[in-house]
């Protein structure tokens, strides 16, 4: 089967709280040289013929990312 | 792919068979092979060692809770009680509730936020297979000390694992507690309590009766959710390095469980079944095993046909799986339809895996291969029972004789205030029940901080009913008979001041080994603790549970029985909240 | 007159918010997500919950439902519309609203009693408060952070279409403070907080509170006066 | 700046209800050709200097995915 993964990530103007709580929590663990952290989602599709990167992309833009908040990539992977 | 058949294990009587690794004792496979008179197939191994495990059997607690129902004045305002999903309790002659709290302590260690998700999920399920809607929730939660450094994750894993599923499942939360004391580091307690309303007319039980109905699977999809988790997860302690052994975690998914709500609520009331199960904790073994022995018939399942996650997954697997939000369904074959029409309208998957056979075997197949064949009785009543040894805890006396009186007197009552204030087991507790939904379903009328919840069950008569738990384990270690019996007497009192009338009690039992006689003494004083309390009070024990092996290596935790005490209110506007009303009120000390 | 509140799977408040409605004296009709069919409502409540569990993002499902594009249409002509919580998600993804309901900046589900001050009384659903009318109404969510570029929040200001705001403390980090908004024509309104749960006082926050109950009776007015 | 990304995804075996929640929903957008969907974190670690791989492997380990349900993948970001 073939796997489209569709990557959604908070616009760089958005605020993440969730990575930003990581970040804050570095150093606690004792890591220093990580200046920022962004979490997202990464989203597998597998399709059951072959990969369709253009249908992939319509479903991301109409369901998987809300693209008033969010960007998306869209990739095969093989 | 074949399988360990009942055939092979005719041909194949020498066959050595892991029978110790899952938890069986010699004289208990040899019982197993006298009931079946040849070797078990690798399916039914696993079914008996599920079966007959502490968790399913109750094999050291029986002969100890048999108190529970020989003690107390017949009542017969209880419906259904202990051997039930859940205790049923007639509030008028319409209308019933049902209650009971569980423990899902040892996957909640492993996995706090889906081992508290799932424990409420399951005991959510117990509630709704007694046929009534599960209406709030609470949570009883014991945590290592609150500055170690393993708190933080359980504290917030398992918290967001309550709020988590019971928020998404849209169910209140009333109450609940929350302890920290050293005992618990490595062996946290979830206890989580739901409470169910139902028409009396619709209660539910759990037999398969009627040769010819069908046996219907309903909800989530069978994956490799904690195989084996049963007896090795319930049933052992956790040791460094053992996570290799890990079975897969089961994941709750509440979205699936809301439609199992609303899909059953909707089956029930158009008269469409016969008996119904939950899975819980030992998935299709148990439900097969005890609805087949409830009806004294038998029943034929067939494995192929129910639907998985994991395609690679084999029979016996199948059979211990422990995925989440799934009932068993018996349904007269001319309901199937209309059973099967209410689960697609749900987006549930229903699927039919089976019917109701004369001659009193629970015959299993898997693509034509029948891997078990034997009597459901065998596996679901007559697991073995032990009277285990009992001794006093060989530090007691040096404990007890430790007195309150001979510690110094405070000299600083200010200081002594400021640190009671501040100790995590006075402190506010809001920072927790925030993070839970008490207004969803409208009928809340009191919840945190009350000492117990309130839930209008009705809103025209304005009935309804108060709950309260309770559970104190270093009272208990000193003094188990009385622990229990003060666990008792405070819930009964947090449920009368709200102006309730106690009318039942659930509890769930927290200890170590069975195995150690120190343990076993412990719980045979507190259960006959809590049965002479429940006597004295004149209200019984519905049901409940009892989770042994909380401990950390040899170390078991403090006895704790968490003790709930259900109460009515013929009309909740008259509840009294706790807190002074009004300015110019007497205040008045009743008791000594 | 007939409100009727909307059951997608994984809503919850949706039995509330049909008392609610009765409590204000209307008519509660169930529509159900998979009907394409309105049952001639005069108002549509979207309530709170999970809809499908709220995976993915908060009402980015629920909002392909056969219902909601009966509710899109009929809104765009004019129907009051309120969403409450997961209904306000399901608005926006919708864009019926502008913005986005973003995880809580704490990250945590946040229940408690909230006080809010009505900021705009000139929609279908607010036109029984007064302006600057401080209420309190239980707030819960874990994804109520309202979100929108700094052009949007502007215009949304300027053209008084905040329509709550959050006092003494702001549950989620939401911008602004913001609790709830509407659109340009006033009969749809998005809102965080519960109305549905200050609609009694023996069931309602702290203190008997039965705020949350002009939301329901602002609606009858308003249909009142249009009829 | 170097970015490590770290790819969280539930193990095969655990149960995905996100994943699944998508999948029951395509159908209804009108899509008929993805067979199955499985939804992870994409976790971007802007490091000050070098990227360093071992380092993020460790934070991933400790902190950013629960290695009792969620396994993860590490890379470099050109
Ligand atoms: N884990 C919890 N879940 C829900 N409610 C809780 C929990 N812990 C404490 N509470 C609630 O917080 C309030 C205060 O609890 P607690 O300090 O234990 O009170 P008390 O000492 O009067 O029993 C009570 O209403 C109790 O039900």
């Amino acid at each position: 089967m073939a796997r489209v993964v569709v990557d959604v990530m908070l616009k760089p103007e958005i605020l993440d709280p969730q990575g930003q709580a990581v970040a804050n929590a570095l150093p606690r663990l004792g890591v220093t040289e990580v200046a920022s952290v962004r979490i997202g989602k990464r989203i597998e599709l597998e399709f059951t013929g072959e990969p369709d990167l253009e249908k992939a992309r319509e479903i991301a833009d109409k369901l998987l990312a809300n693209t008033v908040i969010e960007s998306f990539d869209v990739r095969v992977e093989k | 792919m074949t399988a360990d058949t009942v055939d092979l294990a005719e041909k194949t009587p020498d066959e050595e068979q892991p029978y110790a690794a899952l938890g069986l004792q010699p004289d208990e496979y040899d019982r197993i092979r006298e009931i079946l008179g040849r070797r078990p197939t690798q399916s039914e191994l696993a079914m008996y060692s599920i079966m007959w495990s502490e968790h399913c059997s109750y094999k050291s607690s029986k002969v100890h809770l048999k108190q529970f129902t020989e003690k107390v004045a017949k009542n017969n305002k209880m419906l259904a009680g202990i051997g039930e999903n859940a205790g049923v309790v007639a509030l008028n002659d319409k209308i019933a509730v049902t209650f009971k709290v569980e423990s899902h302590n040892h996957p909640s260690f492993v996995e706090p936020y889906q081992g508290a998700a799932t424990g409420v999920g399951g005991i959510v399920r117990d509630i709704l297979a007694m046929g009534a809607r599960p209406i709030a929730v609470m949570d009883q939660l014991r945590f290592g000390a609150v500055d170690h450094p393993d708190t933080p994750r359980l504290v917030h894993g398992i918290v967001q694992g309550v709020g988590g599923y019971g928020n998404c499942l849209g169910l209140p939360n009333i109450g609940g507690e929350t302890v920290f004391d050293p005992c618990y580091q490595g062996n946290p307690l979830v206890n989580a309590l739901s409470i169910g309303v139902l028409p009396i007319s619709r209660l539910q039980n759990k037999t398969a009766s009627g040769v010819g109905n069908a046996v219907i699977l309903m909800g989530a999809k069978t994956g490799r959710d904690g195989i084996g988790g049963v007896s090795v997860l319930a049933s052992a302690t956790f040791e460094e390095g053992s996570e290799d052994s890990r079975p897969a975690v089961q994941v709750g998914d509440p979205f699936t469980e809301k439609l199992l709500i609303e899909s059953c609520l909707e089956i029930y009331d158009a008269g469409l079944v016969v008996g119904i199960q939950d899975l819980g904790g030992a998935g299709l073994t148990c439900a097969l095993s005890e609805t087949s022995a409830a009806g004294g018939l038998g029943m034929r399942a067939y494995l192929e046909r129910v639907p998985l996650r994991e395609a690679s997954m084999e029979p016996h697997e199948i059979l211990a799986s422990e995925s989440q939000e799934r009932m068993l369904l018996i349904v007269a074959p001319e309901n199937v339809d209309a059973v099967l029409a209410i689960c697609d309208k749900w987006g549930v998957l229903g699927t039919n895996i089976g019917e109701i056979t004369e001659g009193g075997r629970l015959v299993i197949s898997w693509n034509d291969q029948v891997v078990v064949d034997c009597p459901p009785g065998s596996l679901a009543d007559d697991g073995p029972v032990y009277a285990r040894p009992l001794r006093e805890p060989a530090d007691l006396i040096l404990l007890q004789a430790d007195r309150a009186e001979t510690l110094p007197r405070p000299t600083d009552l200010r200081a002594e205030l400021l640190t009671l204030v501040g100790s995590p087991n006075l402190c506010d507790k809001s920072w927790i029940t925030e993070q839970y939904d008490r207004y969803v379903l409208g009928n809340t009328v009191l919840a945190q901080p009350e000492d117990a919840g309130v839930i209008r069950i009705d809103e025209e008569s304005n009935l309804g009913v108060a709950l309260a738990t309770d559970g104190n384990g270093r009272y208990t270690r000193l003094n188990p008979y009385e622990g229990a019996k003060l666990a008792l007497a405070e819930a009964y009192r947090n449920v009368s001041v709200t102006g309730a009338t106690p009318i039942a009690v659930s509890d769930c039992l927290n200890f170590g080994s069975p195995e150690d006689p120190a343990v076993m003494w412990q719980f045979a004083e507190a259960v006959r603790g809590l049965a002479d309390g429940c006597l004295e009070m004149g209200i019984p024990v519905t049901g409940g549970n009892v989770s042994f092996y909380n401990q950390t290596g040899t170390v078991a935790i403090n006895p704790t029985p968490v003790v709930a005490v259900l109460g009515v209110l013929d009309d909740v506007t008259k509840r009294t909240p706790m807190g002074f009303a009004e300015a110019g009120d007497t205040i008045v000390l009743l008791g000594e | 007159m007939k409100i009727g509140v909307v059951t997608f799977p994984g809503s919850l408040d949706d039995g509330d918010a049909r008392r609610a409605a009765g409590l204000a004296g209307a008519e509660a009709v169930q529509l159900w997500h998979a009907d394409a069919d309105l049952k001639g409502v005069d108002a549509v409540v979207l309530p709170g919950g999970f809809s499908y569990g709220d995976y993915l993002r908060c009402g980015a499902i629920a909002r392909f439902s056969p219902v909601m594009e009966k509710i899109i249409d009929a809104a765009n002509g004019g129907l009051p519309v309120l969403g409450i919580c997961n209904g306000f998600q399901v608005l926006c993804e919708a864009h019926l609203l502008p913005g986005a309901l973003l995880r809580n900046s704490h990250l945590h589900f946040r229940n408690r009693d909230q006080k809010l001050k009505v900021e705009n009384t000139s929609t279908a659903w607010t036109s029984g408060y007064t302006e600057g009318q401080e209420i309190v109404i239980p707030v819960k969510n874990g994804e109520g952070c309202y979100q929108a570029d700094e052009h949007t929040l502007d215009a949304l200001e300027a053209e008084g279409r905040v329509v709550m705001r959050y006092l003494d403390g702001n549950p989620n980090g939401s911008q602004r403070d913001i609790a709830g908004i509407r659109n340009e024509a006033g009969n749809v309104v998005g809102l965080m907080p519960h109305p549905e749960h200050a609609t009694e006082a023996l069931t309602g926050p702290f203190g008997g509170g039965v705020d949350g109950l002009v939301m329901f009776t602002s609606v009858l007015a308003s249909l009142g006066v249009k009829a």
